[in-house]
Protein backbone atom coordinates (compact mmCIF):
# COMPACT_ATOMS: atom_id res chain seq x y z
CA UNK A 1 0.00 0.00 0.00
CA UNK A 2 0.97 3.48 -0.70
CA UNK A 3 0.79 6.00 2.75
CA UNK A 4 1.64 9.64 2.94
CA UNK A 5 4.17 9.87 5.84
CA UNK A 6 5.09 13.08 7.33
CA UNK A 7 7.78 14.36 9.57
CA UNK A 8 7.94 17.36 11.87
CA UNK A 9 10.35 19.44 14.02
CA UNK A 10 13.48 17.54 14.35
CA UNK A 11 11.99 14.53 13.02
CA UNK A 12 11.68 16.56 9.71
CA UNK A 13 15.20 17.96 10.14
CA UNK A 14 17.25 15.07 10.62
CA UNK A 15 15.31 13.12 7.61
CA UNK A 16 15.72 16.11 5.50
CA UNK A 17 12.30 16.18 4.31
CA UNK A 18 8.85 17.20 5.18
CA UNK A 19 6.62 14.46 3.63
CA UNK A 20 7.15 11.25 1.19
CA UNK A 21 5.08 8.78 -0.02
CA UNK A 22 6.15 5.55 1.16
CA UNK A 23 5.66 1.93 -0.67
CA UNK A 24 4.80 -0.59 2.37
CA UNK A 25 4.01 -3.71 3.75
CA UNK A 26 3.97 -3.11 7.53
CA UNK A 27 1.35 -4.07 9.75
CA UNK A 28 1.61 -1.71 12.21
CA UNK A 29 3.43 1.51 12.81
CA UNK A 30 6.05 0.29 14.76
CA UNK A 31 7.04 -2.23 11.64
CA UNK A 32 6.49 1.12 9.78
CA UNK A 33 9.98 2.56 11.94
CA UNK A 34 11.98 -0.61 11.29
CA UNK A 35 11.32 -0.05 7.37
CA UNK A 36 12.26 3.33 7.52
CA UNK A 37 15.45 2.92 10.11
CA UNK A 38 16.67 0.25 7.43
CA UNK A 39 16.58 2.66 4.48
CA UNK A 40 19.80 5.39 5.45
CA UNK A 41 21.25 6.41 8.29
CA UNK A 42 19.21 9.68 8.21
CA UNK A 43 16.23 7.66 8.91
CA UNK A 44 18.37 5.31 11.58
CA UNK A 45 19.10 8.82 13.57
CA UNK A 46 15.86 9.95 13.27
CA UNK A 47 14.24 6.80 14.91
CA UNK A 48 17.02 6.23 17.11
CA UNK A 49 14.80 6.54 20.22
CA UNK A 50 10.89 6.35 19.44
CA UNK A 51 10.33 6.88 23.00
CA UNK A 52 11.11 10.53 22.47
CA UNK A 53 8.73 10.30 19.17
CA UNK A 54 5.27 10.54 18.59
CA UNK A 55 2.77 9.21 16.11
CA UNK A 56 -0.61 10.87 14.28
CA UNK A 57 -2.55 8.10 11.83
CA UNK A 58 -4.62 9.83 10.01
CA UNK A 59 -4.34 13.16 11.96
CA UNK A 60 -5.21 11.29 15.49
CA UNK A 61 -2.30 10.56 18.01
CA UNK A 62 -2.48 6.88 17.91
CA UNK A 63 0.32 4.54 19.64
CA UNK A 64 3.27 2.91 18.14
CA UNK A 65 1.91 -0.82 18.12
CA UNK A 66 -1.39 0.90 16.13
CA UNK A 67 -1.80 -0.85 12.87
CA UNK A 68 -2.05 0.80 9.80
CA UNK A 69 -4.80 -1.16 8.01
CA UNK A 70 -6.88 1.39 6.04
CA UNK A 71 -4.38 4.41 7.21
CA UNK A 72 -4.10 6.92 4.53
CA UNK A 73 -1.13 9.33 5.90
CA UNK A 74 1.40 8.48 9.32
CA UNK A 75 2.89 11.65 10.70
CA UNK A 76 6.14 11.39 13.17
CA UNK A 77 7.17 14.57 15.30
CA UNK A 78 8.70 14.89 19.21
CA UNK A 79 6.22 15.61 22.27
CA UNK A 80 4.02 18.85 21.56
CA UNK A 81 5.26 22.17 22.79
CA UNK A 82 2.20 24.59 21.80
CA UNK A 83 0.78 27.31 24.35
CA UNK B 1 -16.86 27.79 19.48
CA UNK B 2 -14.21 29.51 17.58
CA UNK B 3 -10.71 28.06 16.71
CA UNK B 4 -8.46 30.16 14.78
CA UNK B 5 -4.70 28.87 13.75
CA UNK B 6 -3.24 31.48 12.05
CA UNK B 7 0.47 32.87 10.93
CA UNK B 8 -1.00 36.66 11.36
CA UNK B 9 -0.40 38.21 14.72
CA UNK B 10 -3.61 39.26 16.79
CA UNK B 11 -5.02 41.77 19.30
CA UNK B 12 -5.48 39.74 22.45
CA UNK B 13 -6.99 42.59 23.97
CA UNK B 14 -9.37 43.24 20.81
CA UNK B 15 -10.50 39.58 21.05
CA UNK B 16 -11.45 39.45 24.44
CA UNK B 17 -13.19 42.21 23.73
CA UNK B 18 -15.72 40.90 21.05
CA UNK B 19 -15.84 37.63 22.47
CA UNK B 20 -17.04 39.08 26.20
CA UNK B 21 -19.19 41.84 23.86
CA UNK B 22 -23.03 41.82 24.65
CA UNK B 23 -23.59 39.14 26.61
CA UNK B 24 -25.94 39.05 29.97
CA UNK B 25 -26.27 35.88 30.80
CA UNK B 26 -22.51 34.58 31.32
CA UNK B 27 -21.30 36.21 34.83
CA UNK B 28 -17.74 34.73 34.06
CA UNK B 29 -15.22 35.52 31.60
CA UNK B 30 -11.56 34.01 31.70
CA UNK B 31 -8.82 34.54 29.06
CA UNK B 32 -5.42 32.94 29.15
CA UNK B 33 -2.48 34.35 26.80
CA UNK B 34 0.75 33.33 25.98
CA UNK B 35 3.82 35.53 25.43
CA UNK B 36 6.94 34.98 23.55
CA UNK B 37 9.05 35.13 26.61
CA UNK B 38 12.63 36.51 26.56
CA UNK B 39 13.98 35.17 29.89
CA UNK B 40 16.92 32.68 28.56
CA UNK B 41 20.79 33.03 28.73
CA UNK B 42 21.20 34.25 25.89
CA UNK B 43 18.70 36.78 24.34
CA UNK B 44 15.70 35.25 22.18
CA UNK B 45 16.22 36.93 18.66
CA UNK B 46 12.83 34.98 17.55
CA UNK B 47 10.35 31.93 17.96
CA UNK B 48 9.39 29.39 14.78
CA UNK B 49 6.21 27.70 15.54
CA UNK B 50 5.85 24.50 13.04
CA UNK B 51 2.42 22.86 13.32
CA UNK B 52 0.45 20.20 11.33
CA UNK B 53 -2.27 21.75 9.29
CA UNK B 54 -5.02 20.01 9.28
CA UNK B 55 -4.74 18.07 12.30
CA UNK B 56 -3.83 21.06 14.44
CA UNK B 57 -7.49 22.71 13.84
CA UNK B 58 -8.63 18.97 14.50
CA UNK B 59 -6.74 18.34 17.79
CA UNK B 60 -7.98 21.85 19.03
CA UNK B 61 -11.60 21.48 17.80
CA UNK B 62 -11.46 18.22 19.82
CA UNK B 63 -10.25 19.49 22.57
CA UNK B 64 -12.59 22.30 22.99
CA UNK B 65 -15.30 20.49 22.76
CA UNK B 66 -14.14 17.93 25.53
CA UNK B 67 -14.47 21.12 27.69
CA UNK B 68 -17.71 22.05 26.73
CA UNK B 69 -19.04 18.67 27.86
CA UNK B 70 -17.24 18.29 30.92
CA UNK B 71 -18.17 22.31 31.83
CA UNK B 72 -21.48 24.27 31.76
CA UNK B 73 -19.62 26.88 29.08
CA UNK B 74 -21.38 29.53 27.31
CA UNK B 75 -19.07 30.06 24.65
CA UNK B 76 -15.20 28.90 23.77
CA UNK B 77 -12.79 30.70 22.10
CA UNK B 78 -8.66 29.50 20.52
CA UNK B 79 -6.35 31.19 19.19
CA UNK B 80 -2.73 30.10 18.02
CA UNK B 81 0.09 31.70 15.88
CA UNK B 82 2.21 29.75 13.29
CA UNK B 83 5.16 31.04 12.08
CA UNK B 84 7.94 33.42 13.14
CA UNK B 85 7.50 35.28 15.94
CA UNK B 86 9.59 38.13 18.42
CA UNK B 87 9.45 38.39 22.37
CA UNK B 88 6.96 40.36 23.87
CA UNK B 89 4.20 39.13 20.82
CA UNK B 90 1.10 36.80 22.02
CA UNK B 91 1.44 33.23 20.64
CA UNK B 92 -2.14 32.16 21.65
CA UNK B 93 -4.97 32.96 23.61
CA UNK B 94 -8.30 30.79 24.93
CA UNK B 95 -11.33 32.86 26.61
CA UNK B 96 -13.98 31.20 28.31
CA UNK B 97 -17.65 32.37 29.09
CA UNK B 98 -19.63 30.41 31.10
CA UNK B 99 -21.90 30.99 34.30
CA UNK B 100 -20.51 30.34 37.28
CA UNK B 101 -16.30 31.11 37.30
CA UNK B 102 -15.07 27.91 38.42
CA UNK B 103 -16.75 27.02 35.47
CA UNK B 104 -14.75 29.14 33.19
CA UNK B 105 -11.54 28.73 35.31
CA UNK B 106 -11.43 25.04 35.43
CA UNK B 107 -12.58 24.67 31.22
CA UNK B 108 -9.41 27.59 30.62
CA UNK B 109 -6.83 25.67 32.57
CA UNK B 110 -7.90 22.27 30.67
CA UNK B 111 -7.67 23.49 27.27
CA UNK B 112 -4.21 24.66 27.97
CA UNK B 113 -2.97 21.54 29.22
CA UNK B 114 -4.56 19.53 26.54
CA UNK B 115 -2.82 22.31 23.77
CA UNK B 116 0.53 22.55 25.53
CA UNK B 117 1.18 18.85 25.00
CA UNK B 118 -1.58 17.40 22.87
CA UNK B 119 -2.10 19.81 20.05
CA UNK B 120 0.48 19.51 17.91
CA UNK B 121 2.68 22.73 17.75
CA UNK B 122 6.77 22.55 17.99
CA UNK B 123 8.58 25.48 18.88
CA UNK B 124 12.27 26.39 17.82
CA UNK B 125 13.80 29.20 19.69
CA UNK B 126 16.58 31.38 17.89
CA UNK B 127 19.22 33.08 20.26
CA UNK B 128 22.75 34.39 18.89
CA UNK B 129 24.21 30.80 20.02
CA UNK B 130 22.22 29.21 17.43
CA UNK B 131 18.59 27.56 17.17
CA UNK B 132 17.11 25.10 19.20
CA UNK B 133 13.51 23.27 19.60
CA UNK B 134 11.91 23.58 22.47
CA UNK B 135 11.72 20.56 24.76
CA UNK B 136 8.66 19.25 26.26
CA UNK B 137 8.32 19.59 29.91
CA UNK B 138 7.18 16.60 32.15
CA UNK B 139 5.52 18.86 34.16
CA UNK B 140 3.37 19.82 30.90
CA UNK B 141 2.72 16.11 30.69
CA UNK B 142 1.69 15.37 34.30
CA UNK B 143 -0.42 18.21 34.31
CA UNK B 144 -3.32 16.10 31.84
CA UNK B 145 -3.45 13.57 34.87
CA UNK B 146 -5.45 15.84 36.95
CA UNK B 147 -8.50 16.04 34.82
CA UNK C 1 0.32 45.92 41.19
CA UNK C 2 -2.56 48.22 41.03
CA UNK C 3 -6.03 48.20 42.72
CA UNK C 4 -8.71 50.20 41.58
CA UNK C 5 -12.27 50.76 43.63
CA UNK C 6 -14.11 53.02 41.39
CA UNK C 7 -17.66 53.82 40.38
CA UNK C 8 -17.01 54.66 36.86
CA UNK C 9 -17.56 52.16 34.14
CA UNK C 10 -14.26 50.63 32.67
CA UNK C 11 -12.98 48.77 29.68
CA UNK C 12 -12.22 45.49 30.85
CA UNK C 13 -10.28 44.86 27.37
CA UNK C 14 -8.73 47.65 27.24
CA UNK C 15 -7.24 47.08 30.85
CA UNK C 16 -6.25 43.89 30.10
CA UNK C 17 -4.13 45.23 27.00
CA UNK C 18 -2.16 47.98 29.03
CA UNK C 19 -1.82 45.40 31.47
CA UNK C 20 0.00 42.92 29.30
CA UNK C 21 1.74 45.61 26.96
CA UNK C 22 5.32 45.48 26.65
CA UNK C 23 6.14 42.13 28.83
CA UNK C 24 9.16 40.34 27.26
CA UNK C 25 9.63 38.31 30.91
CA UNK C 26 6.01 37.12 31.47
CA UNK C 27 4.92 34.42 29.32
CA UNK C 28 1.77 34.34 31.07
CA UNK C 29 -1.20 36.33 31.13
CA UNK C 30 -5.23 35.30 32.96
CA UNK C 31 -7.81 37.58 33.22
CA UNK C 32 -11.00 36.88 35.17
CA UNK C 33 -13.96 39.42 34.51
CA UNK C 34 -17.67 38.86 36.15
CA UNK C 35 -20.23 40.37 34.46
CA UNK C 36 -23.72 41.41 35.66
CA UNK C 37 -26.04 38.55 34.95
CA UNK C 38 -29.48 38.48 34.36
CA UNK C 39 -30.55 35.18 34.19
CA UNK C 40 -33.12 34.89 37.43
CA UNK C 41 -37.21 34.90 36.97
CA UNK C 42 -37.71 38.24 36.74
CA UNK C 43 -35.71 40.31 34.34
CA UNK C 44 -33.19 42.28 36.52
CA UNK C 45 -33.15 45.64 36.02
CA UNK C 46 -30.07 47.08 38.10
CA UNK C 47 -27.80 46.15 40.64
CA UNK C 48 -26.40 48.29 43.63
CA UNK C 49 -23.07 47.21 44.53
CA UNK C 50 -22.52 49.07 48.35
CA UNK C 51 -19.31 49.24 49.66
CA UNK C 52 -16.81 50.06 52.72
CA UNK C 53 -14.71 53.14 51.31
CA UNK C 54 -11.26 52.41 53.04
CA UNK C 55 -11.58 48.96 53.82
CA UNK C 56 -12.30 47.96 50.49
CA UNK C 57 -9.03 49.07 49.00
CA UNK C 58 -7.33 47.52 52.15
CA UNK C 59 -8.76 44.03 51.71
CA UNK C 60 -8.90 43.93 48.20
CA UNK C 61 -4.66 45.37 48.53
CA UNK C 62 -3.87 42.53 51.43
CA UNK C 63 -5.62 39.79 49.12
CA UNK C 64 -2.95 40.99 46.33
CA UNK C 65 -0.67 40.93 48.82
CA UNK C 66 -1.14 37.88 49.89
CA UNK C 67 -1.21 36.23 46.31
CA UNK C 68 2.29 37.70 45.84
CA UNK C 69 3.77 36.36 48.12
CA UNK C 70 1.93 32.72 47.58
CA UNK C 71 3.21 32.84 43.95
CA UNK C 72 5.44 34.03 41.77
CA UNK C 73 4.29 37.02 39.59
CA UNK C 74 5.07 39.76 37.51
CA UNK C 75 2.15 41.82 37.96
CA UNK C 76 -1.35 42.08 39.73
CA UNK C 77 -4.30 44.13 38.54
CA UNK C 78 -7.65 44.48 40.25
CA UNK C 79 -10.89 46.84 39.36
CA UNK C 80 -14.02 46.57 41.10
CA UNK C 81 -17.19 48.69 40.90
CA UNK C 82 -19.26 49.86 42.89
CA UNK C 83 -22.63 51.84 42.54
CA UNK C 84 -25.30 51.36 39.77
CA UNK C 85 -24.87 48.92 37.18
CA UNK C 86 -26.80 47.60 34.69
CA UNK C 87 -27.24 43.88 32.73
CA UNK C 88 -24.21 43.13 30.49
CA UNK C 89 -21.93 45.49 32.57
CA UNK C 90 -18.09 44.63 33.76
CA UNK C 91 -18.58 44.62 37.79
CA UNK C 92 -14.94 43.90 38.23
CA UNK C 93 -11.64 41.81 36.90
CA UNK C 94 -8.76 40.53 38.09
CA UNK C 95 -5.60 39.97 35.70
CA UNK C 96 -2.47 38.34 36.65
CA UNK C 97 0.97 38.10 35.15
CA UNK C 98 3.44 35.51 35.61
CA UNK C 99 6.23 33.45 33.70
CA UNK C 100 4.46 29.96 34.31
CA UNK C 101 0.65 29.65 33.41
CA UNK C 102 0.10 27.52 36.55
CA UNK C 103 1.08 30.45 39.12
CA UNK C 104 -1.33 32.49 36.62
CA UNK C 105 -4.11 30.81 36.86
CA UNK C 106 -4.04 29.70 40.59
CA UNK C 107 -3.61 33.74 42.16
CA UNK C 108 -6.21 34.57 39.82
CA UNK C 109 -8.58 31.91 41.35
CA UNK C 110 -7.17 33.02 44.84
CA UNK C 111 -8.19 36.49 44.10
CA UNK C 112 -11.27 35.72 42.74
CA UNK C 113 -12.59 33.68 46.05
CA UNK C 114 -11.34 35.75 48.75
CA UNK C 115 -12.70 39.31 46.51
CA UNK C 116 -16.13 36.81 47.10
CA UNK C 117 -15.95 36.43 50.49
CA UNK C 118 -13.78 38.48 52.21
CA UNK C 119 -14.09 42.19 50.59
CA UNK C 120 -16.12 44.53 51.46
CA UNK C 121 -18.71 44.41 48.69
CA UNK C 122 -22.63 43.82 48.84
CA UNK C 123 -24.71 42.99 45.93
CA UNK C 124 -28.75 44.37 45.84
CA UNK C 125 -30.72 43.34 42.65
CA UNK C 126 -33.69 45.16 41.64
CA UNK C 127 -36.14 43.69 39.26
CA UNK C 128 -40.09 44.36 38.67
CA UNK C 129 -40.81 42.31 41.61
CA UNK C 130 -38.60 44.46 44.05
CA UNK C 131 -35.21 44.47 45.27
CA UNK C 132 -33.39 42.20 47.18
CA UNK C 133 -29.77 41.52 48.63
CA UNK C 134 -28.23 39.44 47.01
CA UNK C 135 -27.18 36.20 49.68
CA UNK C 136 -23.62 34.64 49.85
CA UNK C 137 -23.25 31.35 48.76
CA UNK C 138 -21.96 28.48 50.97
CA UNK C 139 -20.01 27.59 47.97
CA UNK C 140 -17.89 30.60 47.48
CA UNK C 141 -17.06 30.86 51.68
CA UNK C 142 -16.28 26.86 51.15
CA UNK C 143 -13.89 27.53 48.40
CA UNK C 144 -11.60 29.40 50.94
CA UNK C 145 -10.49 26.01 52.36
CA UNK C 146 -8.78 24.86 49.26
CA UNK C 147 -6.60 27.69 49.87
CA UNK D 1 -15.68 55.72 74.99
CA UNK D 2 -16.51 56.88 71.86
CA UNK D 3 -16.57 54.37 69.11
CA UNK D 4 -18.07 55.36 65.47
CA UNK D 5 -20.76 52.14 64.27
CA UNK D 6 -21.14 51.74 60.68
CA UNK D 7 -23.78 49.78 59.56
CA UNK D 8 -23.69 48.15 55.55
CA UNK D 9 -26.04 46.58 53.05
CA UNK D 10 -29.41 45.39 54.92
CA UNK D 11 -27.77 46.17 58.52
CA UNK D 12 -28.09 49.36 57.40
CA UNK D 13 -31.47 49.56 56.09
CA UNK D 14 -32.86 48.29 59.34
CA UNK D 15 -31.08 50.54 61.34
CA UNK D 16 -31.99 52.99 59.13
CA UNK D 17 -28.28 54.80 58.96
CA UNK D 18 -25.02 54.41 57.42
CA UNK D 19 -23.02 55.58 60.82
CA UNK D 20 -23.45 56.76 64.32
CA UNK D 21 -21.19 57.35 67.09
CA UNK D 22 -21.89 55.99 70.27
CA UNK D 23 -20.66 56.04 73.92
CA UNK D 24 -20.29 52.81 75.34
CA UNK D 25 -18.26 50.74 78.06
CA UNK D 26 -18.56 47.52 75.96
CA UNK D 27 -15.56 45.70 76.66
CA UNK D 28 -15.94 43.28 73.58
CA UNK D 29 -18.21 43.43 70.72
CA UNK D 30 -20.53 40.91 71.81
CA UNK D 31 -20.98 43.45 74.96
CA UNK D 32 -21.81 46.37 72.25
CA UNK D 33 -24.29 44.66 70.41
CA UNK D 34 -26.17 44.06 73.51
CA UNK D 35 -26.21 47.46 74.17
CA UNK D 36 -27.68 48.42 70.94
CA UNK D 37 -30.03 45.22 70.93
CA UNK D 38 -31.36 46.61 74.15
CA UNK D 39 -32.19 50.45 72.41
CA UNK D 40 -34.90 50.07 69.81
CA UNK D 41 -36.66 47.45 67.91
CA UNK D 42 -34.88 48.15 64.56
CA UNK D 43 -31.51 47.33 66.52
CA UNK D 44 -33.17 44.23 68.16
CA UNK D 45 -34.16 43.31 64.32
CA UNK D 46 -31.09 44.07 62.92
CA UNK D 47 -29.28 42.15 65.13
CA UNK D 48 -31.46 39.09 65.73
CA UNK D 49 -28.89 36.92 64.35
CA UNK D 50 -25.44 37.53 64.63
CA UNK D 51 -24.47 34.17 62.94
CA UNK D 52 -25.87 36.63 59.69
CA UNK D 53 -23.76 39.15 60.49
CA UNK D 54 -20.07 40.33 60.24
CA UNK D 55 -17.99 42.38 61.82
CA UNK D 56 -14.84 44.72 61.58
CA UNK D 57 -12.72 46.59 63.88
CA UNK D 58 -10.46 49.39 62.34
CA UNK D 59 -11.56 48.11 59.04
CA UNK D 60 -10.23 44.32 59.74
CA UNK D 61 -12.58 41.82 59.68
CA UNK D 62 -12.83 40.42 63.49
CA UNK D 63 -14.81 38.13 65.81
CA UNK D 64 -17.90 39.36 67.84
CA UNK D 65 -15.46 37.98 71.09
CA UNK D 66 -12.81 40.26 70.45
CA UNK D 67 -11.95 43.50 72.80
CA UNK D 68 -13.01 47.05 71.95
CA UNK D 69 -9.90 48.57 73.61
CA UNK D 70 -8.36 51.08 71.32
CA UNK D 71 -10.84 50.49 68.74
CA UNK D 72 -12.10 53.61 67.36
CA UNK D 73 -14.62 52.37 64.30
CA UNK D 74 -16.76 49.22 63.93
CA UNK D 75 -18.82 47.93 61.40
CA UNK D 76 -21.84 45.95 61.23
CA UNK D 77 -22.77 44.22 58.18
CA UNK D 78 -23.84 40.64 56.32
CA UNK D 79 -21.79 38.24 54.57
CA UNK D 80 -19.60 40.20 51.95
CA UNK D 81 -20.91 39.51 48.11
CA UNK D 82 -17.98 40.96 45.88
CA UNK D 83 -16.68 39.66 42.45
Amino acid sequence: MMIDVLYFAWVRERIGLPKERVETSAATVAALVEELRAREERYAAAFADISALRVALDQELAEFDAPLDGVREVAFFPPMTGG
Amino acid sequence: MRVSVQDAPFDFAGEAREFAAGRTDMGAIVTFSGIVRDTGDAPLLEMMIEHYPGMTERAIEAIAREAQARWALGDVLVIHRHGRLTPGETIMMVATAARHRGDAFAAAEFLMDYLKSRAPFWKKERTAAGADWVAARDEDEAALTRW
